[in-house]
């Protein structure tokens, strides 16, 4: 394949690409608008996942454990894990 | 003394040639991009100290039985290592802001045309006595232009095992140098009262939305362009778990302790293939010219898109956004974000950003399965 | 024009064929159940991604070289993936409940009626033209009575592994479905007053019986069954890492990241073997019925058991926590203490169902060893 | 093999095997309640690894995180764990 | 009957020899030192449950196909597992200690003397009867004076993977061991007064020092002795992703979730080495023996060269740290501190030890490397 | 080899090795105390990365931590954790 044959072949790659690339994204667009049209958005109501975390947090919230402690004590528990070594 | 003469034959100093050293300054260079200045470093460091693990002379880490060679033959040769990163970056990858602004999705196309550009140039070159790059080797080189890692390292491992470790270095400096590379070409392209432009606060966006989101997207894939769904449905698989909610612990462990281990190993296996003989020579300087261009071209390409659509748009668009489209997540976004900052202090883009910016990271996979259905 | 024929022609559209398209769909249809209906989604999301992935016309997932064959050769025709697992959930389990109260493994003794009877439909369908099972099919085929999915994809590797993506499948859909399946049985084969029966209090376990117990386990296993040594094996080394108390960073990373990386590629990997010349034939169907009689028969074979043992035990036992005795850990415990809180609203049995429910799984693994002995 | 000799074999399993299973989880039980038997039960005084958790543990307390807090959160953590069971 | 007569002939009583009991014994052994003692938990633990598990006849764990053997060719033979775990051991490693106190460095390369001597104590044992103990044999036993795990396993796996098992044992149990067999030694060379002695306090080392620290040791190891950079090179890479302080994430879990998951199949594998042919002879008990030596010269050797040291030193040493230069992180350390209490309860000789203490893990990387050099 | 040819060759690799490790050590410390010479110490304020880790380090060292609320507050952070994506 000679310098010329070969800047064909990737003038056909540049045009073949940059199209199919449009092509392909261009109905991915397409599709996502459909979806936004036609899929209901989130209820304002808490999902069953959510909720279901919900009934774990809010312990310690409500129980004030202090976010700064909370750090603190992370952090203790990292270096204690250091200590561990194999 | 015969143990003497051993041990001394035995050391790198009687062993060393120029192009070991040379390599292994080269592998230092990039411990000290990543350390000192913060390139890319979760990748830099290791394929940085692979490269001098690589070049050591009798250390055999790149021969048969070698740490090295167990570590590219099983982890890259067979494309495993770049898909479960990318499984990895899916499940790290918020898609919201493009399901809110799916008109984004044209500029990450756009900015593909670095890609494709590129390709020319490698051919190019070939005027010029000593480089010879095959349709492959080009299509591998052009890949930088997609500004993603793993796509660019799954496509050389495929077209041009070779020029992989010198493919993976220009595509994570250059992905490093975003903040550099690009503002100028987005100052030069715009006006100041583009640059002002404020665009229209993001809708949110359902659950649901962002779960069939990767769905659609393999599905497209698998109709259009099977030859890209290894990366877009590991991808997807990645995204799917994050979005679903039904498989935290997976999705959790893919964004964490796995990707992590993968990359320690994959940058291990790059660097390996920096050595002497496959990367000291003018193909390399060839290949590191043709990345920064790629990714200049991708730059200026999304941006004009971006301009196009503002004409045409009924929401304002800044045409900045555009420029993010090459990928190079978030670093380009941020990019774009503070670019339009110095133009008003009061225009936040990077949400808006973030759209072409995942949607270059498609768009690039997408572009990698056609030059593998094409070319390889 | 060479290339848009080149690239048309590697189009999924192009290449598509009938059993293409309803391998998808039924890969589609695992990730709605694992997703929407969060039917074990842990493993049935990445068995349908892989079933989908595994069915891409051009895509070469499943050819040498190709991503899902790597994972099935490696991790499941090996045996180790399952193994791996195994050796996690052991790490997860805690036998206090079992060792508080020994007499439950009779219940999961019975329990594993389901897998031998199981044979003789599996062997009984061979009547129908159409259907050909050998012994070592009709054997991985009832081992799904099991309710254990790597006991059943460790056998199924072994013994069946053509069989094994419907195998997989009926394991983890049918261990989702306990909740609906068991419950009639339950309640048609005890009376009111049999639901009401109030068990006593569990007693405290020591720490060292706790450590003794996988011990136990494993040189039973060694005396009299070296065959499933594998399986249980694997099993008690995670339970002893984790009652021991000595190796906690090895117990816990055993039982998240380990088992979390292990069961995305095992899903993967069993998802490969979805294809549609081993799933969609009359055997698929034959398979998916013997699942669900398997089950049936297993969870009657417990709970008459527990009535049985009732009639002869000091102490009351509740006959509903005998069909806990299937395994399928822990949902078989909680539709037990459901049922029970039917008939009592202050009976709460899930502590004494945890006893059969591990039992089960130990059960399991002793019937697979057998069958691996006899018919493997 | 014939469909006859096929049950047959399939008899012979479910004899040996469902014999073999009872056999086994028998002698398991013997041994589980031998264990009961002969395996004193945990002393209530903390032993030696608690112990060395304990010299660690005081000073949080002291910091004021309240001991009852500290076991809800850690029963709320673990049940929300035991949800994430595979 | 015919099914019972298999059922009987595949038991492990049925096919028992001596050879495997005695294994198993020994299996279980190491289970109850790990366990009950707390000897090293971390690795015999698995090392003792993989010796049970190989030992299982019938089970074919060690056969082709079987798990172990999956696990020894793949990770050990190759000597991956040494070296992902020496690559953790890096990331959890602080030289603060010794850059504070490189003088320290000396008392880490005199206790390798304990290595060497121990050559002399394999081949004299050739003179017994039943001892045929070649040089390469004789240094990978020689290296269990190393004090250090991942070493031993390396170079044994290398030089003579037939006594791997015995010898992995024996540098476990002797790590273990360190707080009994050091103290005498200890106490015997050194004066009342010589324990007493109080050192200043370390200076603050700066965060650039430690980034540069492991590329020294590197670049030193590429200039003299390239056979010990895979064990060295994984090792700075390890403690320069720790130090650099830009990959956080590899860093994390490198020390965490990595290094527990090899652990386990190292542990596995090293286990699978010890079957009756191997173990059972008497060059298993010459091994052991020649351990404690090794152990014992090493310590001496440390402690010698610092009261050497502390003639001509204007600052003061104290002997003790000297015998911390073995390696046996922190145990040996934690040794030179007690003892040293003991002498004077306001002494703490803790953070000093710890200098020479991670220079024995050099020295003894450094002395593995001049052994694979002039013997392997 | 016979005996004495062995030892021999252990002798030679006794020294040889000893040598070896001393020289090697030796330059490293050499190489250490240069560094230690002309590497400038750390400025007394503290760097992005220091800061980062001092906010929660300081309380840990004169604090020990209870393995029930180690564990409960490692999972809350790595719950907290998959919030931070790289
Ligand atoms: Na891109
Ligand atoms: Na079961
Ligand atoms: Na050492």
């Amino acid at each position: 394949m000679n310098i010329t044959e070969s800047l064909l072949k990737a003038l056909t790659l540049l045009g073949l690409g940059m199209t199919f690339v449009f092509l392909f994204l261009g109905l991915l667009m397409v599709a996502v608008s459909l979806m936004a049209k036609y899929i209901p958005a989130d209820e304002p109501v808490v999902n069953k996942n959510a909720l279901k975390r919900k009934t774990v947090a809010p312990v310690s919230t409500q129980q004030g454990v202090n976010p700064t402690l909370i750090a603190a004590i992370t952090s203790a528990v990292q270096q204690y894990r250091k200590t561990e070594v194999v | 003394m015969d143990g003497l003469t051993t041990l001394w034959m035995e050391t790198g100093i009687a062993n060393f040639e120029w192009p070991d050293l040379v390599m292994i300054a080269v592998g230092s260079l990039l411990l000290y991009l990543a350390i000192v200045r913060q390139f890319e470093p979760l990748l830099l460091l290791p394929i940085g100290f692979g490269a001098i693990l690589a070049n050591i002379p009798n250390a055999g880490f790149t021969d048969q039985g070698g740490l090295l060679y167990y570590i590219y033959h099983i982890g890259i040769e067979t494309g495993v290592f770049p898909l479960i990163i990318f499984m990895g970056v899916g499940a790290l990858t918020d898609f919201g802001a493009l399901i809110a602004n799916p008109k984004t999705l044209l500029l990450g196309a756009a900015a593909q045309f670095g890609i494709f550009a590129t390709l020319f140039g490698a051919l190019l070159l070939n005027l010029i006595p000593g480089f010879d790059f095959s349709m492959a080797d080009a299509s591998a080189i052009a890949i930088i232009g997609g500004a993603d890692g793993p796509t660019a390292i799954f496509l050389a491992s495929k077209l041009a095992p070779d020029l992989l470790g010198a493919i993976a270095v220009a595509a994570y400096s250059y992905m490093a140098l975003v903040p550099i590379i690009q503002p100028p070409i987005m100052r030069a392209l715009t006006t100041q009262a583009e640059r002002e432009i404020k665009m229209e606060q993001l809708r949110p966006v359902s659950k649901k939305e962002k779960i069939i989101f990767p769905l659609v997207v393999l599905f497209l894939t698998i109709l259009f362009l099977p030859a890209a769904t290894p990366l877009v449905g590991m991808f997807c698989l990645g995204n799917l778990m994050r979005e679903s909610g039904v498989v935290d612990r997976l999705s959790s462990t893919s964004q964490n302790e796995l990707i992590n281990i993968v990359t320690i190993f994959l940058g291990l296996g790059v660097g390996s293939k920096l050595s002497a003989e496959h990367f000291l020579n003018l193909e390399t300087l060839g290949i590191l010219a043709l990345g920064a261009i790629a990714f200049s071209i991708g730059t200026a390409a999304g941006l004009l898109m971006a301009k196009l659509m503002g004409k045409f748009s009924k929401t304002p668009i800044n045409p900045l956004i555009g420029a993010a489209g090459v990928s190079a997540v978030p670093m380009a976004a941020r990019v774009a974000n503070k670019v339009g900052l110095e133009a008003n202090p009061h225009n936040f883009l990077l949400m808006h950003a973030m759209g072409p910016n995942v949607a270059g990271v498609l768009g690039s996979a997408v572009a990698a399965g056609v030059l593998l259905a094409l070319v390889g």
